[in-house]
């Protein structure tokens, strides 16, 4: 990954880049202009691997895009606002059915969605049906044994 | 008076007949199936399958698709076992009717062609998509597949200077039989609806095309039906190209060999080869075909 | 009338065509079920062939343990098999749930939504298994057996 | 006059459940949407309330086809987090686990894909040969599917009969350059079922961001084993393979090929294989705070699991990305303008995996 993709992204980001792993690079940017960072990042070829949402338990969700980059795989954490995000399907096809997949189990919005059809969520279901605590706090909250 | 009668419905109802016909068929069906798994190294379906599977079907409970008037549902399948069992009484084979008249090689033509009709508009009544989508590819399918069997029938007719069979059957062996016989080959797997040519019950694509819809005693009439195809277009074949000899057993002996020679073509080709797409199953028809029928119609018109 | 109904009986166990419904299933048995119809377990040796159509089956096979959105599906599918019908459960998950049990996507086990009549236990249960649950489903066909546990619940 | 067929969610053409809803023209295919979460079971939600040990059998189960990959995927994610070293010996193991499931899985999908074009001859003779494989993975694992072979830090069992194993894929290699190959790459049929069918350019795989075979046959060199080498890729030296003519016969070809290569991989890590432990002395329960991103080559393309522990033997979040999530969506730009007969051949050739995308 050249650079000045990188100062680019972290100006957006308005954070600074956490190296992981030889390959890996995490940033903290919970007001990241996602649209933004997608922009710059497709316009160096790099392609969407995924999101992965995370339930806070300050009822907002964590919300981390996943990057590749050539042999580079980056990965922006942000955080909704009143579980609202931007969407970046406009942007990217392939964040289409990543995003309905986390309106489905984690009840964030993404506004301007073209599709916002449930993709996995049984009628039966209402929308955040994975917005449960994991790991040991979450067994202590879902009154299990930890 | 009441002799002819008899015979007639003999002819009919036995030899070479429904129940002939339809054990035959079985036999037929089995044996495709079997040579089909043998080829492709199983064992394949015990020797009796196509007739349990018709009785098992027969008692099965049905279920009239909702929309489809049940005469239509149930009168399809009959008519398709009707209309191809007359083609197999009317036919000159050996031990049979032959009740010939002028035009009988007519009227086992069209016959012969009422069980695709009978698809046709199964699939169409069935309101089913798949079903209608299987009905425009058989009705495509019969346009391209016509050309070389009706040419093949019309040289030798037309050497023959008429269209009764057995004037047909009496011709002498010459080069129209072996060009027309070609021809009427060519048509074989498509009028079979077997592989490459089995577009318009492709399972993949459409499911069960125009039966789809189709289950329990009338499903088994179709299957029926389709059986006593098999054996309708070896007899055809038997009495268009295989000269008699005055010997009866000889010359049934013949029939049956007619036949089994038409399955194990259509099994070696079925087993061989992909599915082709309905387009490409046209243009081959409207080029290999139409040239197989312009050489024996040409030929047949020289000699 | 006797003659034919014996015949029909043994034509029932000797002619059953399965139709496959994959209600939630890895994968796991419906690669099975693909193996019985190659040339080491062939299938087609004890008459048994894979429909397209549940309007043309006898048996219908039901893997995986039944999501929400393919139960309504299990319903309608087992309804448009024409009766005399068998229904095998092939795998744990369609009679425990197995290790999605307490999911909240996932039914709590077939038995609620249609009447089982054999168990094909294993994950994924072998072959040679999957065809002696098709072989026992089309004996209790012949035997018109069928059905029994849905009876059973009727008759409480 | 336009009208629209739908394939789905249960069919004869699908080895799996979802819809797709075929708008058409006469023959001719307008435009395709495809719905899937037929098969949603929501593995992730019960991933994050089990422990390490009991979560192994459950993402075992996220596909029956690639099982092995994701239990390995969930291992490496784990084990990064840990700080620990794999084995040498595991590391080859789990090579020769990962290459023998991708040669079950492309076999099972030529398999498939034959029968798609009503080829049943040449679905019996692949089905016949990936019983031998079948035969090779039970040899080891001891299991047919779902294998249970990884474990955190190492494998579970090891390949006590190396030689035995190298004489079966011998013979499996054999097998698929005598018929797979010449069948795919020259039989008329064939070529005429697949040439010039769903095209799907390189800027479209692009945009829609697929992954491994499809990817590859449109000309993307995009491989995990290439990219970031894992297991005991780097060791034994991977050839990527890749086509140019971005069609269905471009996808059968790279998966025909990669078999080829699967075989080498395994022949030479069965050679090379090192001796040594297969696994810590102790069982791992316990996997200390932190979280990471891991990628894996599926049969069907890079697998990714992001899996975040807080410390204790529960992870506090398990997420698993699969190829078809991305592969999927990208039927819908190979399907427009192609002939209704050909839609089943086309969905095929993606090799869709829907309890991999529902979960």
């Amino acid at each position: 990954m050249n650079e000045t993709l990188r100062i680019q992204i972290e100006q957006i980001a308005g954070a600074a880049w956490e190296q992981r792993s030889e390959h890996e690079l995490w940033l903290q940017a919970p007001a990241v202009d996602v649209r933004a960072a997608a922009q710059a990042l497709l316009a160096a070829e790099a392609r969407l691997s995924t999101m992965t949402a995370l339930a806070l338990p300050n009822g907002e969700t964590e919300v981390i895009y996943h990057w590749i980059c050539g042999k580079q795989g980056l990965h922006i954490k942000t955080c909704t606002q009143g579980n609202h995000l931007p969407t970046i399907t406009p942007i990217t096809a392939a964040a289409n059915w990543i995003e309905r997949e986390i309106m489905d189990l984690y009840a964030v919005v993404f506004d301007g969605h073209p599709d916002p059809k449930p993709l996995l969520r049984p009628s039966k279901l209402t929308a955040g049906y994975y917005r449960e605590p994991g790991g040991a706090a979450g067994k202590a909250a879902r009154g299990e044994m930890v | 008076m009441s002799n002819g009668l008899i015979q007639g419905l003999a002819a009919y109802f036995l030899w070479p007949g429904l129940l002939a016909g339809a054990l035959l068929g079985w036999l037929y069906l089995w044996l495709s199936r079997a040579l089909i798994a043998r080829m492709q190294r199983r064992f394949g379906p015990p020797f009796y399958q196509p007739f349990f599977d018709f009785v098992k079907l027969l008692g099965k409970r049905s279920m009239v698709p909702a929309g489809t008037a049940p005469l239509l549902y149930y009168g399809l399948p009959l008519a398709a076992v009707i209309s191809i069992t007359l083609a197999l009484a009317v036919m000159p084979l050996p031990g049979g009717l032959n009740a010939s008249f002028t035009g009988d090689l007519i009227l086992v033509l069209y016959l012969m062609e009422m069980p695709a009709f009978c698809d046709i508009l199964a699939g169409f009544a069935s309101r089913s998509i798949y079903g209608q989508v299987g009905s425009s590819r058989e009705a495509a399918l019969i346009l391209g597949y016509s050309l070389p069997f009706i040419a093949a029938v019309s040289a030798l007719a037309i050497q023959a200077d008429s269209f009764r069979m057995v004037d047909v059957l009496a011709l002498p062996f010459g080069p129209v039989h072996v060009l027309a016989a070609a021809a009427f080959i060519l048509a074989v797997p498509a009028r079979l609806k077997s592989n490459p040519f089995s577009i318009p019950n492709a399972e993949q694509e459409i499911v069960a095309g125009p039966h789809v819809e189709y289950n329990g005693p009338a499903l088994a009439l179709f299957e029926l039906a389709h059986g006593l195809e098999f054996v309708a277009v070896g007899a055809l074949f038997s009495v268009l190209f295989i000269p008699r000899l005055p010997s009866a057993g000889l010359n049934l002996v013949l029939y049956l060999a007619a036949g089994l020679l038409l399955v194990l073509i259509t099994s070696v080709l079925a087993a061989a080869t992909a599915r082709l797409q309905i387009h490409r199953a046209f243009r081959f028809y409207w080029t290999w075909g139409a040239l197989a029928a312009l050489g024996c119609v040409v030929l047949a018109a020289l000699l | 009338m006797g003659l034919f109904s014996s015949i029909l009986k043994l034509s029932r166990r000797r002619s059953p065509w399965v139709y496959v419904l994959n209600a939630g299933s890895c994968n796991g048995c419906d690669i099975e079920i693909g193996s019985l119809l190659s040339p080491r377990y062939d299938m087609e040796q004890i008459g048994a062939l894979r429909q397209g159509s549940p309007k043309h089956a006898d048996i219908l096979l039901i893997t995986g343990p039944l999501t929400l959105r393919s139960a309504d599906a299990v319903r309608s599918i087992y309804a448009q098999i024409p009766e005399p019908k068998a229904v095998v459960a092939v795998g744990s998950c369609p009679a425990t749930g197995n290790v999605f049990a307490g999911s909240p996507t996932v039914e709590d086990g077939v038995l609620h939504v249609v009447p089982v009549d054999v168990f094909v236990p294993g994950c994924p249960p072998r072959p040679q298994a999957i065809l002696a649950g098709v072989q026992e489903a089309a004996h209790l066909l012949a035997e018109g057996k069928t059905g029994r546990w849905h009876k059973e619940k009727h008759h409480e | 006059m336009p009208f629209r067929i739908p394939i789905g969610p249960y069919h004869p053409a699908l080895e799996e459940p979802y819809k797709l809803s075929i708008q058409s023209r006469g023959e001719i295919v307008e435009d395709v949407t495809i719905e899937v979460g037929f098969v949603h079971r929501g593995i992730e939600l019960l991933a994050q309330r089990r422990n390490y040990i009991q979560d192994l059998v459950l993402v075992e189960r996220v596909c029956g086809i690639c099982s092995n990959i994701h239990t390995l995927t969930f291992c490496m994610a784990a084990e990064e987090i840990a700080g620990m070293q794999v084995p040498d010996r595991a590391r080859f193991i789990r090579t020769i686990m990962a290459e023998l499931e991708r040669l079950h899985s492309h076999l099972l999908w030529a398999g498939i894909g034959s029968e798609d074009i009503g080829f049943q001859t040449m679905f019996m003779e692949i089905y016949a040969l990936r019983e031998q494989v079948m035969d090779v993975l039970e040899a080891i694992s001891g299991n047919r599917v779902n294998y249970a072979m990884n474990c955190i830090g190492g494998v579970n069992r090891d390949i006590t009969d190396p030689e035995g194993v190298l004489r079966a894929v011998r013979s499996i290699r054999e097998g698929i350059q005598k018929t797979v190959i010449p069948i795919f790459t020259q039989n008329r049929t064939i070529l005429g079922r697949t040439r010039g069918v769903g095209i799907l350019t390189r800027d479209e795989a692009v945009t829609y961001g697929v992954v491994g075979p499809i990817a590859r046959a449109s000309g993307l060199a995009i491989d995990v084993r290439q990219d970031f080498p894992y297991a005991a890729y780097e060791d034994l030296g991977f050839q990527i393979v890749t086509q140019d003519s971005c069609d269905v016969t471009a996808r059968v070809v790279v998966r025909a090929l990669e078999m080829l290569e699967s075989c080498r991989l395994i022949e030479k890590a069965l050679l090379e294989l090192p001796g040594g432990p297969i696994r810590p002395s102790e069982l791992v329960t316990v996997v200390p705070p932190g979280e990471t991103m891991m990628r894996v080559e599926a049969p069907r393309g890079e697998v990714v699991y992001y899996l975040k522990s807080d410390g204790s033997d529960t992870p506090a979040r398990v997420k698993i990305r699969t190829p078809s999530d991305l592969n999927l969506p990208a039927i819908r730009a190979m399907a427009r303008g192609q002939a209704l007969g050909d839609m089943a051949i086309i969905q095929a050739s993606v090799d869709p995996c829907c309890s991999c995308t529902d979960r």
